[in-house]
């Protein structure tokens, strides 16, 4: 019967990385707002402050994490609520390959962002 | 044209399991119905399947048990074949999936059921018909068996010979609901005819609404005879706004029944001073009529049926979907008041006279499931032994059908098993008014298969643009004026004066029926000619039922007369039979058979 | 005890005879006096109905709105609503008050019905804004002046009330809807299941196909090729079911793994909210997404 | 899905009023999962003044736009999202995992109430400086 429904991509690994990727971002997103809203306040940020910040290695690898999870996280969910509405063939393939194209965009200029905060360059 | 080897009509239990037969026999097979399959009324069903699975039981006592609940009216090679078969056939619904409730050791559990000498009932909780059904059209969808579902079949294509036994079926007629559709169904081995019971002969009945006899009120018109139309069984405690069944387990686990006056009426006016509420199903049910045929009925209409002195936690524990019906279709709250209860038409043991095999008179028309009677219910159904008899007789119909080779029957159909000429008279000419048309076979022109099909798809194009034109009446109202006299006169209780008053008045609403138009003009699902067709089906079944009943001078099983309060060996061990005789019916007995090839039996008094 | 010998209803009826026969007798026993008042509260119910049928006011009686639409006929293209005003009894459910209204008002009045208990699922409609069984429906619940009846929502209507199930019942074969052991005993010998297991899957095999959750859930409205609640549940009922093995659940498990199978459930759980058999839906196909997660893990 | 008759503005128009919570739920998540994604998108276009060769652009930037009152505000309605994305997705994370699933109405509430609670919570701090 397998190769019956062999048309049929499983579906269970974007799933399943869905909410993975779900469990890192409610530590990180809670994070990311509490210390960019509470405790330094939003109006008082400056190039410096970020860079300070950005250049500890290890602030800098879970703001990239954070970045390409949300991503994947993101264009998933709306890649998924697409397929919901009932999106199917080309157009379907079309809206795919656009947000993968956003998506490696997004995370392209985001690392490139992420260094220039950096004292690195 | 659409042609097959074998056409099942109707997609219940039996035929279900007719259609998975000819499959197995290599046949092409289609089920033609009028309902999606898992809507059939056996879904309704409860209780459980009868079988002799333990090896401390033998298929003879089952059989054995069977011919005593008849009320030996039974035909012997029919209760042997089925007690034989039984266990098989429950085997393969098991290998079929069926979830039935199960032991701790994994093994299919069994229960005990009225009328039963050993534990011998297999359920799957209290909706064993629901698995039952659901479990065979899973099959069918397996076996990617054709199905026509909403299609209605309206007619038999019958070749018109004299003698019905020359007679030939040849396929169906049946007309697409969705679409309004006539179209020709070729059968080239055999019609299987699988429509259910007859339950809205009534207008208080635990059937469905789409249980209108039509099966056997076709049959009945092409040729082949009823059996035992009188045998109807009621059950003692359904609602009486729509006659949802409340199970017995009720009363098994200790509910009370009270009159209007509060009275336990069980004990107070000595209907059953041993067995109280738990009495057999005849005579509760008409201990609880004749309190309210006496004034002490609740509303002159039902008896309270109380469970809360069982206490909430057994309640919830044993009887919780009891709870649920009576909540849903009563608006009753079980847990604080009592349930209102009264009789209600449960089910036919009569129905298309055929034989082990399920054949009847006309070559090539079967007959199996409620809307046959291969006498095997005799003048008692048992309960739990409808079910395995769709098996078993919904098997071997099938089977038949599709070409296996099976051992002669011992059952003889037809007019030549006539063993005597009936003695009714009825008030009013029974059958149809001015016979003609459809009613009666033509010239014996018509034999060729092909031809025959046309000629039916002609008559029932020509009787549908009849109904569709003018207007007249609505059915709806020929249809209550039948089931409400039927419920009047027919019921639990029957004088010769109230059957007489049934017959008068099924003769006043075949004239009326005579008027009846259908006034929705639309060809799209138009169930109000649906409807239509079937109150005249209706009203061949009631008055087959009102007839026998008249006949059948004694109180046998389920058949209670005013006038003849005992069972009557001497003269009554014999079916009752109704041939349409094109139009007008002719009553004529023939023999019961006491004896099968494997045993014989002799009429004991039914006791328990 | 015997069905045979009945003395009492005997002497009842001869007694009943002759009460009938001779209604001017002098003394009146006390049946004679029951019967008498039955028979003067029939005759007063009776003249109670009639005047009821003249004067339906509102206090006894329903308005049902009901939606209207006939492709072929003339004025029932433009689809609306029709007003009934039905005599109310304690009981009634909004079957009752349709088919009263089909055969006293309207024989047009279109809609599937057939057990009217519950287990064929002929009648599941849109009543009140929600999806539920006509039949299982007791008016006096609803709690409303007016019972409006509508077609399920999301399906083709084809007249009146009547929808048409087809997707619905492809998508139920699509899950290859049919037990299919990897392997049988012998012909006289059935198989076994632990009574654990036979629990396990009860629910699941409630279903009676009425289509109330697919009707339901937003995602099968837009996503015509989701298999939806319950053909997922039909899955469910087999992939679980231990009899049938492992090598078959597999399969099964693949079939609910397409892209628009289990996955296309956002758990809204209003499919378990309508379901008329109370079948824990959204909780099979979560425990069906696990499943085949599992089962997926297992080749990583 | 094609219909092949018109049921007016029921068909058009949803049948929103008679959306039970699980239905919310959805909606509510599906619509803060956009708004968050898109916000993602516009957070790192407008992280980008940091790739300008004058560190004094991005602070400016964001010290710019911090100034405006509709910005904060529109931050109070980011946290209230994101609160609510996160609440209700943990709560997806166990109707996932099937624990609790006869609670899914009650936790769909309270995860309504809490993120009010805490964007109501966290107004003075997003507008304090603006405003004060
Ligand atoms: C409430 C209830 C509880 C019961 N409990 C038990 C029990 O516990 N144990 C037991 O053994 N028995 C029980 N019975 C009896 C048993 O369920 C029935 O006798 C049996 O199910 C009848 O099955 P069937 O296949 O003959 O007919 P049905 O299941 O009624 O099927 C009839 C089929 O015929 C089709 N049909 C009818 N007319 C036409 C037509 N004109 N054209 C095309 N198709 C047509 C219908 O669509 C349907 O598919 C119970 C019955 C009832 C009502
Ligand atoms: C912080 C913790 C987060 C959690 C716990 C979380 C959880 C979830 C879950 C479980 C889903 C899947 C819903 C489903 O398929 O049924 C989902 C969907 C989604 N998430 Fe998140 N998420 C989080 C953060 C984010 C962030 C940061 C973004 C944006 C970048 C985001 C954007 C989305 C989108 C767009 C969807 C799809 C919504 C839809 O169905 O239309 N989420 N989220
Ligand atoms: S799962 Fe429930 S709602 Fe859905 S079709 Fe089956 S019985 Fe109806
Ligand atoms: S309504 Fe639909 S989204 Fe899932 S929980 Fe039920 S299938
Ligand atoms: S009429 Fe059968 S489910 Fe309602």
């Amino acid at each position: 019967m397998a190769e019956h429904y062999s048309s049929f991509q499983r579906g269970g690994t974007r799933w399943l990385l869905q909410r993975v990727t779900a469990v890192f971002l409610i530590g990180v997103l809670a994070f990311h707002f509490f210390l960019l809203h509470f405790v330094n306040h939003a109006s008082e940020i400056t190039f410096m402050g970020t860079q300070a910040r950005m250049s500890q290695f290890g602030y800098f690898a879970t703001m990239w994490l954070f970045l390409v999870t949300a991503t994947f996280h993101g264009v998933n969910g709306v890649y998924n609520a697409l397929i919901n509405q009932g999106l199917e063939g080309t157009r379907k393939n079309a809206v795919k390959w656009l947000l993968v194209l956003a998506s490696l965009l997004l995370i392209a200029q985001g690392t490139r962002v992420a260094i220039a905060m950096t004292n690195l360059v | 044209m659409y042609e097959h080897d074998v056409i099942v009509v109707g997609a219940g239990g039996a035929g279900l399991r007719a259609a998975i037969a000819a499959h197995e026999e290599g046949a092409d097979v289609a089920l033609v119905t009028k309902l999606h399959p898992v809507r059939s009324h056996t879904g309704a069903a409860e209780g459980g399947i009868n079988a002799a699975l333990h090896e401390e039981d033998s298929w003879e006592l089952h059989a054995y048990d069977t011919m005593k609940g008849s009320d030996y009216l039974a035909d012997a090679p029919a209760v042997d074949t089925f007690a034989r078969d039984a266990p098989e056939e429950v085997i393969n619904l098991e290998h079929w999936g069926m979830p039935f409730s199960r032991e701790e050791d994994g093994t299919v559990s069994q229960r005990p059921f009225g009328g039963l000498s050993h534990p011998r009932t297999t359920y799957a909780g209290a909706e064993t018909g629901h698995h039952m059904l659901h479990t065979m059209y899973q099959q069918v969808v397996k076996r990617g068996i054709e199905v026509y579902d909403e299609w209605y079949v309206t007619n038999l294509a019958v070749t018109d010979h004299d003698d019905p036994e020359d007679r030939q079926c040849h396929g169906v007629v049946a007309y697409e609901i969705a679409t309004g559709e006539i179209e020709g169904f070729r059968a080239n081995d055999g019609v299987i005819l699988a429509t259910g019971g007859p339950g809205q002969a009534f207008d208080h009945t635990t059937n469905a609404i789409a249980n209108t006899g039509d099966g056997a009120a076709m049959a009945y018109r092409a040729g082949v005879p009823m059996e035992d139309m009188e045998m109807i069984q009621f059950h003692p405690t359904t609602l009486p706004s729509t006659g949802v069944l409340i199970s017995e387990g009720v009363r098994g686990e200790g509910g009370i029944l009270y009159n209007d006056e509060g009275e336990r009426l069980m004990y107070e006016y000595g209907y059953a001073n041993n067995a109280g509420e738990l009495a057999s199903r005849d005579v509760v049910a008409r201990a609880e009529l004749t309190e309210v045929n006496e004034g002490r009925g609740i509303e002159d209409e039902y008896v309270d049926l109380d469970m809360r002195h069982l206490g909430e936690d057994r309640i919830l524990d044993r009887l919780e979907n009891i709870l649920h019906l009576a909540e849903d279709f009563e608006g009753v709250d079980g847990l604080e008041e009592p349930m209102p209860v009264k009789p209600g038409q449960h089910y036919a043991m009569g129905g298309v006279e055929c034989d082990e095999n399920g054949e009847t008179c006309i070559d090539g028309l079967y007959a199996a499931g409620e809307t046959a009677c291969v006498s095997l219910h005799g003048a008692n159904r048992l309960g739990g032994n409808a079910l395995p008899e769709l098996l078993v007789f919904g098997a071997r119909a099938g089977h038949h059908a599709a070409g296996r080779d099976m051992k002669e029957a011992e059952i003889q159909t037809g007019y030549s098993a006539k063993s005597e000429d009936g003695d009714v008279e009825p008030p009013v000419e029974p059958g149809a008014v001015g016979a003609s048309g459809e009613d009666a076979a033509a010239d014996g022109a018509v034999v060729d298969a092909d031809q025959v099909l046309e000629h039916t798809i002609e008559r029932e194009r020509q009787r549908i643009e009849d109904l569709m034109e003018g207007d007249g009446l609505n059915h709806a109202e020929v249809r209550s004026e039948v089931q409400e006299s039927m419920t009047a006169n027919v019921n639990v209780f029957r004088q010769e004066e109230n059957l007489r008053e049934a017959l008068r008045d099924i003769r006043h609403a075949r004239e009326r029926y005579e008027d009846v138009s259908v006034s929705d003009p639309s060809r799209t699902y138009n169930t109000d000619l649906i409807h239509t067709i079937e109150t005249r089906n209706v009203l061949d079944v009631a008055e087959a039922i009102a007839l026998g009943a008249l006949a059948r001078r004694e109180f046998r099983g389920a058949h209670w007369r005013a006038e003849y309060q005992e069972r009557r060996d001497e003269d009554w061990i014999k079916h009752t039979m109704l041939a349409w005789n094109d139009g007008t019916p002719e009553l004529y007995y023939k023999p019961v058979l006491l004896e099968s090839q494997w045993k014989e039996y002799e009429p004991k008094e039914r006791s328990y | 005890m015997s069905t045979q010998t009945e003395p009492e209803s005997e002497t009842e009826i001869e007694e009943s005879e002759a009460a009938a026969t001779e209604t001017e007798s002098a003394v009146e026993s006390p049946g004679d006096r029951r019967r008498r008042e039955k028979q003067e509260r029939a005759t007063e119910r009776e003249a109670e109905r009639a005047e009821a049928e003249e004067t339906l006011d509102e206090e006894e009686t329903v308005q049902i709105k009901v939606f209207r639409y006939d492709p072929e006929v003339e004025g029932k293209q433009e689809p609306r609503f029709d007003d009934f005003h039905v005599p109310f009894f304690k009981g009634m459910t909004v079957l009752d008050a349709l088919i009263y209204a089909r055969d006293t008002y309207d024989s047009s009045l279109t809609f599937r019905h057939s057990c009217r208990q519950a287990v064929c699922g002929s009648d599941a409609l849109f009543i009140n804004g929600r999806q539920r069984l006509a039949c299982q429906t007791q008016i006096a619940d609803l709690d409303s002046e007016t019972v409006r009846v509508e077609p399920l929502p999301h399906q083709d209507v084809v007249k009146d009330l009547v929808v048409d199930m087809e997707h619905f019942y492809d998508q139920m074969d699509s899950v290859e809807p049919y037990f299919d052991a990897d392997e049988l005993p012998e012909d006289d010998e059935t198989q076994r299941q632990t009574p654990e297991n036979r629990e396990k899957v009860k629910m699941s095999t409630r279903c009676i196909w009425c289509g109330a959750c697919m009707s339901s859930c937003n995602i099968a409205a837009e996503d015509n090729q989701y298999l939806g609640p319950a053909a997922i549940n039909m899955a469910y009922r087999f992939a679980m079911d231990e009899r049938e093995g492992e090598i078959r659940k597999e399969d099964r498990l693949k079939i609910v793994e397409q892209e628009h199978g289990v996955w296309r459930c956002q758990t809204q759980f209003s499919c378990t909210e309508v379901c008329p058999k109370d079948i824990p839906l959204t909780e099979h196909i979560q425990e069906l997404k696990r499943e085949a997660v599992k089962s997926n893990l297992k080749f990583w | 899905m094609s219909h092949s008759y018109d049921r007016g503005f029921i068909e058009d128009f949803g049948r929103w009023r008679e959306f039970s919570a699980g239905m919310w739920a959805w909606i509510f998540h599906k619509f803060t999962g956009w708004v968050l994604i898109g916000y993602l998108f516009t957070h790192i276009a407008v992280l980008s003044t940091a790739t300008a060769s004058d560190p004094a652009v991005y602070t400016d930037t964001l010290q710019g736009l911090e100034a405006l009152v509709i910005v904060r505000f529109l931050e109070v309605g980011l946290l209230a999202v994101a609160v609510f994305h996160i609440l209700n997705g943990v709560r997806l994370l166990f109707v996932d995992l099937g624990v609790g699933l006869e609670a899914q109405d009650r936790s769909f509430y309270a995860s309504l109430v809490l993120t009010g609670a805490i964007t109501v919570a966290s107004v003075p701090t997003f507008i304090g400086g603006v405003l004060a």
